[in-house]
């Protein structure tokens, strides 16, 4: 399956790009998207602990399954405000 | 105008006061209590000089995140009604980065929803500050945005109430 | 403009909030943070509607009363500072009666400086609200005012530390 | 002495006027003032319990003594906010 990954703030920044285009197993969860995108950025695996996620414009945990054509955003600790 | 929205110009607290007060005034008992809280770019950073800061938002989800913000304020505070305005882009020293207000027609409520909605702003809404000083900059990282985490709602609902 | 006034005219928050913040940015850590409260003229008095209200101040006091607020809040709050704007005439429903913006450099303290000022505003400033229904009128009749009721004070930073 | 005498709100209306001329002996407290000029308008009596007071534009106790000249102003419970 191909999915999208979106990444932000310093995370955008560690991979030096925003947009990742991904491609994943049958049956992979947004955790199995995540160690792919930090295989190829090894600059994000500090965020292992820390980050959350979001398919398709919504929070969703890392255990969620993906479809093909999501969109997944990997979003390191908030500081809005 | 929008109650809840993210937006690169500068941010007006006192439309968005008058408003709510319109809309609050014209139910239950009315309004008689408006909050504001402006959050500011400050001049200093655990001493160091700030230049200027940069948010930020993954916006279609941190808008969703204000809605589900007023929505747990609804539940909580079914008299009150809350608007939250965050500013994205680059911000001088002294620019408001945030606007809420909060109306109600009791003191209490206006004071706590608005307490309330900073509160759960900093845990959850998916916006990043990105500070610049003389020399250097650095990503400001809070907490792990976790929409499940009922401790965390706790918490904040405990602060603003005063539990 | 001056921090402290009583004024006929109407109250804008905006001014005095800008004013607030510029003056506390330009000291210690700078100015994250402000706060502003506005109490509005409610369209309902239980359950009776209001017509329009009148605030009648004895105006000499009324200012070194807020000018005793802002002394106590200085002392317990050394990083913030507050502006007190009250109204007096004939006030229309929807408009605010009394403005308080409290700046500091966090948020926390800009939350008990301005809610501390509201309850000390309505415990002790000489100040009173006449009430004008559709059919009679009422004064509102609250606290004695008593400076040296100490009791009085605490109650008000209690009820503030909990914002 | 002679004091001049400040009626607030209600304690306005009750007693018709705003100001009020009071004459009172020698060695008197602001708490004789009030007796005196709660004689003169009963309808004040109620606020007896409840009434606070100023001397010259500053709050002051009932004990407090007066002086020839004195602004003495009665406050009924206030309302601002």
């Amino acid at each position: 399956m191909r999915v999208r990954v979106q990444l932000f703030a310093r995370l955008r920044e560690l991979a030096g790009r925003s947009d990742v285009e991904c491609e994943v197993g049958d049956g992979s969860t947004i955790a199995d998207v995540w160690r792919e995108v930090a295989g190829r950025h090894p600059g994000l695996a500090p965020y292992e602990a820390s980050v959350s996620c979001a398919r398709n414009e919504d929070f969703a945990r890392m255990s969620a399954p993906v479809a093909d054509g999501d969109a997944i955003a990997f979003l390191p600790p908030v500081s809005g405000g | 105008m929008s109650l809840l929205s993210i937006t690169s110009q500068p941010l007006h607290a006192g439309v968005l006061a008058a408003e709510l007060e319109r809309e609050v005034q014209g139910r239950g008992e009315g309004c008689g209590a408006v909050c504001t809280f402006l959050g500011i770019v400050r001049a200093t950073h655990k001493g160091r000089r700030v230049r200027y800061l940069e948010y930020e938002a993954f916006e279609p989800l941190a808008l969703k995140t204000f809605d589900r913000i007023a929505r747990e304020i609804a539940a909580d505070w079914p008299e009150a009604r809350v608007a939250i305005h965050h500013r994205v882009g680059r911000l001088a020293v002294g620019e408001a980065s945030v606007i809420i207000a909060a109306a109600s027609s009791h003191r209490a409520e206006s004071f706590q929803v608005c307490r309330y909605a900073i509160e759960r702003i900093k845990q959850i809404a998916p916006i990043w500050k990105h500070e610049f000083f003389a020399e250097g900059d650095a990503w400001v990282e809070g907490a792990t945005a976790d929409i499940e985490d009922e401790t965390a709602r706790r918490r904040a609902r405990d602060i603003a109430a005063c539990v």
